[in-house]
């Protein structure tokens, strides 16, 4: 057998003990990117992670790759530049759920219109974990967060649906109790050129389990085990039945063109050397 | 289009736009704003044939955080803008300046706050382009007055930015920015580009956040094998979070002394008129135009003025001015602001030397009038 | 030819004065001078009042607007009521005959663009006909400087109604 | 997996474990069996089927699950 | 005939001429605001406007209304406190593609998402009217604009199609040129509670037009005549084809519990007086 | 929960939120950020029992926006955060003083630039708070030292906003937002509560933004007859845009001398310690806590020492402190920055008084040696 | 509408008419002729239906169609 | 009982030194005092160093910290090791005897938390637990407002058993 790659080539192990809580799918998800990467033979130094701020966002500190670590909501604009500013960079965007649909929901939006190669990951553990457990777009109606002591009053948002409608090319729910099959989706969307988006259905039992879910670490990774449902099984449901649960499975996989290949097409010079340096 | 050739009637944006493809600028994002927008729309249509890439984000949060992800891609990049696009960028300037991420901000201002008069001159973002962003830091920022300066101060800006790894503001106003001169740009091979510091070390051996003696760490790029691991939490010179006690204190300090050591290379100011005076006019920017003018009208009503003009603004050129000061029997303060960069002439001003405003805030250049008033006023 | 010079065009927006701005701007830096250009114009879209300022110089120049203006050209009663007072005896004013009724009568020449225009046949070449009328009574570029600075910023099928404009105004 | 040609050795880390319980609960051969202070002990590695997924679903990277071939 | 209100109720005559180009749509849209308004008799101390910033966003000059008028991009988020602070009001956001779309997509996502009870007028121009003629995210691809001089790289935004998305109640698509239908949907939407979503074709001959449709004014208003086409035309077309048209009409009409009463719901001593003032 | 009664052990940032609910305020618009969230969850619990409303907007640019527009609407309100949203807010903030809006902005700062130490304690955004947002313009900013003026002072915030209508930025940090401490609070019925001036005309004759001759406007609420147009634009008594030349000079003027006319009302300071001193120290917030106790620590060290405490920072107030510099023999400015604060008291120095730097920038409540060993350095 | 007992009265103002032709070009029944510099002149007032679209299609308020009864 | 105390409550996260601090200085507090309570914690949300500095005075309180200890205890090494060479004489460090191997041996007790709470049979509550020991070697505050505040920051099912760790706390 060839000497393949490892995880551990992606994952800085020395600083473990992870910083996060018993029972956080965090580091399952990690586990899981660090996989794909390695199962794809990607060489550590042509990625680059953008994470965003969040429990989540702390990620980079447990990543070898290239790494950019910026402000709450703002990884995918920095990912962006990133990827432009190279283009040969596999550029993947590790975002939390308010990262990536809150503050972050402007670029989100965007980057799926403009269909950009990056690959967003995101973690949905329907809240804010590092301030504290407040609501955030995707917890769920009438569930309970420190600012949402009787129940949230806002739906929350489809985050694939969202990426679907503004353009992604490939959109994909999993969650992190269904760890091959988020492996699966992980590498799909790295390898695929445009914006491109996993998003992770994740474990809270410190704020969001605690407020919601009776019973310990265990219980909260059985809902999220549970609520994730395959389309041949959701289709069956009636309407208000598929509120309850979040359809898994590859739900979008297209072949739009990406903003780069677009924009050299309109502008030719952009993918010669030009006029040249300093001419 | 292509590069102008030969003696041009170019507005200053124009040059602006010129100077940054000259420098070596490869990538532009940005949200237009009058009166900047014209950078924008030469980096557009310019661009693609020097290979780099223009892009219109959304917004001009995501225009500074493009820009600087291009930058760590290697890329010199830059963005343009006016007040309100500014003001939103203060978050991640930050993010800037705590990475040491070389990249140019150009702020065309105009009359704030809000929208106020938009599109009309000012210069009221002085004390903003300082302190607009949380947190302890450094900027260096520089004004231009002319459309020639406009091409030449952003070839400077990016020098700045690539010799000391940080956001370099190019603080213009609509004056500059949308007035037309004549201008040659010259041949770019005649030009000094300063180009970042890359490590010499092995990949295994790079620590992206050790300085060098002068302070400043060489920089790889994203993609490179030395890993460059870039962060806004307190890092250490691994670039990795850092929480130790005494760490945030060690890269805030260096931070500041990377700038505040080398001022000598940083700090740079014009003197205009005769060494002695009756009036000392110190200003900036589109409005040292103006006092320039001025200094001919005083000496015609028998005053003896003259004029120090702050080119770069940030780091304060605390020195220059205090000794100003001392010399001149009385200063005037001329700004197209309601009394910004008086405070900071008042701060090193150790001779209690009177220093009176000449505030132009009509959201038109500061006209010769008000000066004047503020020079009589000052010699009474 | 005068070596210096500070020349106002104001009217309203439409009427062509900063295209105007940058041909007078480009022609005295065919002449060998300095120039600086400004123009200001309201928030309306289209409509408001407008204006270029055109400052020309062989020595560096310091303040780009017109201080003290030499030639001023007013298309509306609005843009001759702004100088009319305030300029100094040696500046012309060159107002539109049609639009500014109101005038003062000192160092002023009033021209009715309108009936040329129509003579010309063509309202749209207003500016090339003002440049030649400011260059019959001041010679603050070469007419050749002049030529080649609307050549160059006109696209090449209306040159000829343009000079012809040009023309015109310089045979008032 | 035959048990016969390959045995699986199961590493886990003490230090690391944040005893989530999420390798005790998810083990679909029940492996293994809680401690006192919730720590997972190896009770039946007879019954592991070495499929991993306890390894890829321990968030703190202290499981390690390694087939030692015995051909 | 009772003594109906009329449109000059909640206009300001005395502000003529409007600011707006020759052949600029903004002033029919207003018009058509302002008459469904009167229709609805809603007297204008009940209304707020609340605009953007652009070309559309002066539109609060003429009017008599209550008005608010902020930063680019924000008519939504300062619109949430206006309604919030008096429930009783009427709130209109007036906003351009780019207000709305670009700098301000977020709020817009947000917005629906919550179901928060405004009316949402936006004047699709296709640009960035006010700053010069710069491409927005409602710019059709390869269109030509300031910004993109060989045309833009970037697909547009379906503004109706991302309001449906993300929650809004009532949405629906005309034209300037259709002014009638255009009322109508205008005086739906403000009748309506939740978040309702008028796009009006706009046009702006003096930079979308300038560059991209050969002729003049006239001919701009023939453009979005034409682009805008029902859906019992819109669906015979092919998908290439579909691409070149706006589906027009009313395309979402829902009944969405709108965010305060869920969240007077949640908490129900909102409504009442509560323990009152300073207990 | 319902209101505490008695004394209580309580957190600052609790303090703040009950503050705010005593003053009057029903809503509040946030975007949660340590440390200062329990400022969001109090609301959140709270304000529907008292009729008012809460809600989490999408980011810190929505949040202040829709205070704005609530307070337009008639409720007192105000959102809460930490540098990286305060630094988001500056453009609106501008908006907010530009129309007039009074509502309160509570920033608990943390380390900065970025994401810094995130939730450590800093005072950084002082400079910040006054000249974040471009343009021109006026803040009010003051500074509470404990949970129980985390109370106060958050009252005091409000009313100061109602009063001059302008926004007001309480500006606090991680210690006192976090600290537990006793309070009591008192009796709402005894607290002394500022409520904006209505218009008295009628709504025919109303001009929103005519100033009365305190050069505050009547301010009507969004849905009253009288009609209020509020614009971001350069505007006249109307509230509709206007373009006229002068003014802007005359709202701008106007904006500035609200405020600096009436510095007696804003201006507050705390002295302590023995009036003639060998050093002064000047500080404000937690840092002046500290403060105090070195009073104490350099008494027995033999040193004499006082403090000049600034409750109110911006305005800065200029005389005070120049007094109290003409008085002493030497100045320590205590603050956990790299040096803010002391570049205002240097601005005032007319006595060119010896001053020095005590810089707590570990993250933590500045330590007593720091302040300590720059005492004696100053008494060198 | 019959045109025998109502009276359409068009009025334009000239000073806000911005000459976009939108009312000569988009009248159904061609009520308008455009004057030499765009400005629309009244031709064909009997052909006039009232439909009042180009006073709502104006983008400049400069048309106001006005029936007069005149019953 | 003293009037002025400075104690610190020094371990890791998940050890209930926030709540302790809390129930401590709401005793002080119904004891009449004025108090300071502090936490810190790094950003690990769980098992980091985690701290609670709790200041009670009778006179106004300036300095919210703990500037010399009259009580720290520490529950793990690291905790020691911040405080044992920086606090003074008169400091009394109370440390778990499991957990913090390397003392220094002057003004301190070891004690074996977890020993007891095997007896009292649960892990859980050993914060009443050191609040009793804490208060059996120093009158902070008085154990009936101890009393009070503990059965305040507990929800009424949890009363029994931590009332039973603190009295352990406060015989051994
Ligand atoms: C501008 C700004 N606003 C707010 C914050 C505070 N903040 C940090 S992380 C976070 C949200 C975290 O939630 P999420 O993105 O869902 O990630 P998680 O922590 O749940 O992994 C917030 C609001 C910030 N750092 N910057
Ligand atoms: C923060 C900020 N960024 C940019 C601008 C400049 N700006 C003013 S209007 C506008 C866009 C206008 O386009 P749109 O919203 O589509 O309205 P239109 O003018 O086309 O009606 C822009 C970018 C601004 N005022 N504020
Ligand atoms: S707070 Fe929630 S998201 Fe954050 S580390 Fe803990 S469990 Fe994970
Ligand atoms: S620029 Fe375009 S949108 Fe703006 S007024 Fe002119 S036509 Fe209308
Ligand atoms: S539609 Fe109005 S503005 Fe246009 S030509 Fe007719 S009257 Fe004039
Ligand atoms: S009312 Fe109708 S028919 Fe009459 S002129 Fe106007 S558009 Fe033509």
């Amino acid at each position: 057998m060839a000497v393949k790659l490892n995880y551990r080539e992606y994952f800085k192990e020395e600083a473990l003990p992870l910083m996060w809580c018993a029972g956080c799918g965090n580091g399952i998800l990690l586990r899981a990117i660090t996989d794909a990467l390695a199962d794809l033979e990607i060489p550590p130094h042509q990625v680059v992670v953008s994470t965003g701020i969040g429990c989540w966002g702390k990620a980079d500190d447990y990543m070898t790759t290239h790494a950019f670590h910026g402000s709450h909501g703002r990884a995918l604009a920095f990912a962006t530049g990133i990827k432009l500013g190279n283009p040969d960079l596999h550029v993947i965007a590790l975002m939390g759920d308010g990262d990536a649909l809150a503050i972050g929901g402007n670029h989100f939006i965007h980057a799926a219109r403009r269909n950009i190669d990056i690959t967003a990951i995101i973690s949905n553990n329907f809240t804010y974990g590092m301030t504290g457990g407040q609501y955030s777009p995707t917890t769920p109606l009438s569930y309970k967060t420190t600012t949402s002591p009787v129940g949230v009053a806002e739906p929350a948002f489809d985050v694939c649906g969202l990426a679907e409608e503004c353009g992604a090319n490939y959109v994909a729910r999993s969650t992190v109790y269904h760890v091959t099959q988020l492996k699966r989706f992980i590498a799909a969307a790295i390898q695929k050129k445009g914006f491109n988006v996993v998003e992770a259905i994740n474990t809270c039992p410190t704020h969001f389990g605690r407020r919601n879910i009776p019973g310990d670490t265990v219980e909260m990774m059985k809902y999220i085990k549970d609520i994730g449902m395959p389309r041949s099984r959701f289709e069956k449901l009636d309407e208000e039945e598929k509120n309850k649960y979040l359809l898994t499975g590859e739900l979008v996989n297209r072949e739009r063109p990406d903003f780069l290949s677009v924009y050299r097409e309109i502008n030719p010079a952009a993918s010669e050397s030009g006029r040249g340096e300093g001419k | 289009m292509s590069r102008p050739e030969g003696i041009q009637l170019m507005e200053g944006n124009h040059a602006c736009a010129w100077g940054a493809i000259d420098a070596g600028a490869r990538f532009y994002a940005g949200y237009p704003i009058t009166p900047s927008s014209e950078i924008a729309e030469v980096c557009a249509r310019e661009l693609p044939a020097y290979g780099g890439t223009y892009i219109q984000m959304e917004d001009e949060i995501g225009s500074i955080a493009a820009i600087i992800g291009a930058s760590l891609s290697g890329k010199k990049s830059f963005t343009a803008t006016s007040g309100p696009g500014f003001s939103l960028m203060q978050e991640n300037l930050g993010v800037g300046i705590y990475q040491e991420v070389p990249c140019v901000v150009v702020n065309i201002q105009r009359v704030g706050p809000a929208t106020g008069l938009a599109t009309q001159p000012a210069q009221a973002d002085v004390m903003q382009a300082r302190w607009g962003t949380h947190g302890d830091h450094p900027i260096i920022a520089i004004s231009p007055a002319s459309v020639q300066e406009m091409y030449d101060f952003t070839i400077r800006a990016f020098n700045l930015s690539e010799r000391f790894r940080i956001p370099v503001i190019l603080l213009g106003d609509q004056v500059v920015g949308q007035t037309y001169e004549n201008i040659a740009l010259p041949d770019p091979g005649s030009l000094e580009i300063v180009e970042r510091k890359k490590p010499t070390v092995p990949p295994e051996e790079y620590l992206p956040y050790q300085p060098d003696e002068n302070l400043v760490p060489p920089m790889a790029a994203y993609g490179d094998k030395h890993i460059l691991h870039a962060s806004s939490t307190c890092h250490c010179e691994t670039g990795y979070s850092n929480f130790k006690y005494g760490t945030n204190r060690q890269l805030l300090n260096r931070l500041k002394n990377k700038i505040y050591n080398y001022l000598d290379e940083i700090i740079d100011v014009e003197y205009f008129g005769p060494e002695k005076a009756e009036v000392t006019l110190v200003s900036f920017g589109s409005a040292s135009r103006v006092c320039k003018y001025v200094v001919g009208l005083a000496e015609k009503e028998g005053i003896k003025v003259n004029l120090l003009r702050l080119i770069s603004i940030w780091p304060f050129p605390d020195r220059e001015v205090q000794e100003a000061l001392a010399k001149t029997g009385a200063c005037v303060v001329a700004e197209m602001n309601q009394g910004q960069v008086i405070n900071e002439v008042n701060r090193v001003n150790t001779t209690n030397t009177p220093v009176h405003l000449a505030s132009g805030i009509d959201g038109e250049l500061i006209r010769p009038e008000i000066i004047m008033a503020s020079i009589r006023e000052a010699v009474k | 030819m005068a070596k210096n010079w500070q020349v106002v065009l104001a009217g309203e927006g439409g009427q062509g004065l900063i295209l105007a701005g940058r041909i007078l701007s480009e022609a005295a830096i065919k002449d060998g001078n300095n120039v600086s250009l400004t123009s200001s114009y309201g928030i309306a879209a289209r409509g408001g009042y407008s204006e270029s300022q055109v400052v020309i110089s062989e020595q560096e120049l310091y303040y780009p607007k017109c201080a003290s203006p030499d030639l001023v050209l007013a298309l509306t009663q609005q843009a001759y009521d702004r100088y009319a007072d305030n300029v100094g005896e040696d500046c012309l004013i060159i107002y539109d005959s049609r639009e500014v009724t109101n005038t003062k009568g000192k160092n002023e020449v009033g021209f009715d663009f309108k009936e040329a225009l129509l003579k010309i046949g063509n309202l749209k070449v207003i500016n090339s006909l003002f440049l030649g009328v400011i260059l019959k009574h001041r010679d603050i570029v070469s007419r050749d400087s002049m030529i080649e600075a609307m050549k160059n910023n006109m696209p090449a099928k209306i040159h000829d109604i343009n000079l012809k404009a040009f023309q015109n105004g310089l045979e008032q | 997996m035959n048990k016969t040609d390959k045995e699986v050795k199961i590493h886990i880390d003490e230090a690391l474990c944040k005893r989530c319980g999420f390798c005790i609960e998810f083990c679909n051969t029940k492996v293994y069996e809680a401690d006192q202070d919730g720590l997972p002990l190896i009770k039946n590695l007879e019954e592991c089927t070495n499929c991993r997924l306890c390894e890829l679903r321990c968030p703190d990277f202290a499981i390690r699950v390694e087939v030692v071939n015995n051909e």
